[in-house]
């Protein structure tokens, strides 16, 4: 019954959940950046994944997340940097992670990530990086 | 009446949406019981990971089942026991795998047990056959366990 | 299973140091069950209203008890019950004053009910004899029911 | 058992919760300005309630309640408005209301209280009507 009326209902629900990540996409040169807003968990994570898969799967395995309004992630959303991280350097880019809050920075300590990934304090850091590999190789 | 324990509980719907609202709960307890604001992120995170595994491998993602977060505060510590009536395991048969080794096996699970263990003082699993579930988690004020405060900036 | 029908449960100890908690709660809710910033706020404030009066009347100020808040969304409204074991009331007894009135007699209680009364579409008080005293508060969604939003800028 | 770590904790508890509200004072020629931040309701109102009753007290009845930085009132703060407004009149005085946020307007609107009270766009504003009725009276 009210088919319908539940229809709307769900549909609100997905908005306000919604609200409590994004993801914006620009170009620096020819690195892609990911900004990433707000609260990444197992509820938001399969975004992030459907972001990253994109962008490899388009041949630009040049990547930064921008976590510079990213206010907290969860092992579903570290979880999403480990699945890529090989295909990425495979495919001659990186995922590099730039300007993390230190109240998420420390989620990232735990586990170990800054000696797997390369973190870097600043964006412009981050994607002067991939121009300085480029100048070597 | 002169004790100082609190308890705490919350029930939600199994649902991956609700977990924003397990860790404002937790947060909001975390604060009010002095826990830094490093600290409560923390504790918001543990819980967050036992919930999402009660959602995700309990409950296989089926919503219309329910989660159970309940807290309490003493003197020394903080306890919460997340609490499920779904498919039971065996924490203990879990490997626990170096992240690098994770990578290399493109596994993108086995980070949730790990950060718990890391985080809490105390974690302990128990079956109580066809009534429920419970992962008991304790983290006890102003100790060495735990995780230390991340540094005020990465590198 | 097919059904939209949701519960969410918060038990809190008997202080008003939780009713922070308790709107937190009770706007996390509302927000994910597509109810407006306005009306999420009016929603906690009710039921701020309700259990402050429980913590204050029912128990008299004694922290060593609790207060539940059992949430139900569904496709056409929101249910607050707000459960406690203390002492019942006769709401149909409690006056309802002009607010100039109040003043008058220097009396700052007796907005509480008002505001819930004026808040929800539906309000009901039960006493289970030794068991509990249930205040139930029903929010139909988008209906003329209820406060209109606020003007953009008073005056 | 443990009495001190006991103490120790319920301070922390109270100072977690005081945070939530707080009041700041502040002259505006002879009229006193409380600035109200943050959430009132049952548990901070009496923090309120003391603040206001120590105007009238030293003979201050004055008042302006800068709201804009209120995020929440319930009816135990709106309370002490209604317990003292008399008072505060009946001294030469009152207790004007200012800069209040829309959301929180909403419940002021509920109880009728634009009607009962000087409600005023700003601080300034409020103040000055305070001197404006000086050089009528
Ligand atoms: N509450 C639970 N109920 C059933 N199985 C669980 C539960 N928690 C964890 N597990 C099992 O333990 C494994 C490791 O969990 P975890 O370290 O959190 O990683 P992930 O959940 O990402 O796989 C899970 O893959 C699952 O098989
Ligand atoms: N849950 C309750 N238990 C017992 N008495 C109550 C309860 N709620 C309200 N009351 C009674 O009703 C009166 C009016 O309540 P209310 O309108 O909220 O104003 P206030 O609480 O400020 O007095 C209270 O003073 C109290 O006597």
């Amino acid at each position: 019954m009210a088919p319908q009326a539940r229809r709307t209902g769900r549909e609100r629900f997905e908005e306000a959940v919604t609200r409590s990540f994004s993801i914006e996409t620009k170009d620096h040169g020819n690195v892609r950046v990911l900004e990433l807003r707000g609260y990444l968990d197992a509820h938001t994570a399969p975004r992030f994944e459907a972001a990253v898969e994109e962008e490899l799967r388009a041949g630009r395995p040049r990547l930064v997340a921008d976590c510079s309004t990213l206010d907290y992630i969860s092992s579903a959303g570290l979880g999403v940097f480990m699945t890529f991280i090989d295909e990425a350097r495979a495919a001659g880019g990186d995922i590099k992670l730039a300007a993390i809050q230190p109240k998420v920075y420390q989620i990232f300590d735990v586990l170990g990530f800054p000696a797997l990934f390369d973190i870097l304090p600043t964006v412009e850091g981050a994607v002067a990086r991939f121009d300085a590999g480029d100048g070597e190789g | 009446m002169a004790s100082y324990e609190r308890t705490f509980c919350l029930q939600v719907p199994s649902s991956t949406e609700n977990l924003a609202l397990i860790r404002e709960f937790v947060s909001a307890i975390g604060e009010q019981a002095g826990f830094s604001e490093t600290e409560t992120v923390q504790l918001a995170l543990a819980v967050d990971e036992a919930c999402t595994n009660v959602i995700e491998h309990a409950y296989q993602n089926e919503a219309s089942h329910e989660v159970t977060v309940r807290v309490t505060v003493d003197e020394n510590e903080i306890t919460f026991e997340v609490i499920d009536r779904g498919r039971g395991f065996d924490p203990t048969a879990e490997p626990v795998l170096p992240v690098e080794e994770l990578i290399r096996q493109r596994r993108s699970g086995g980070l949730g047990l790990r950060l718990i263990r890391t985080i809490m003082d105390d974690v302990q699993y128990r079956i109580v056959p066809g009534q429920m579930n419970e992962l008991r988690m304790v983290k006890k004020r102003h100790t060495g366990g735990g995780v230390s405060p991340a540094p005020g900036a990465p590198r």
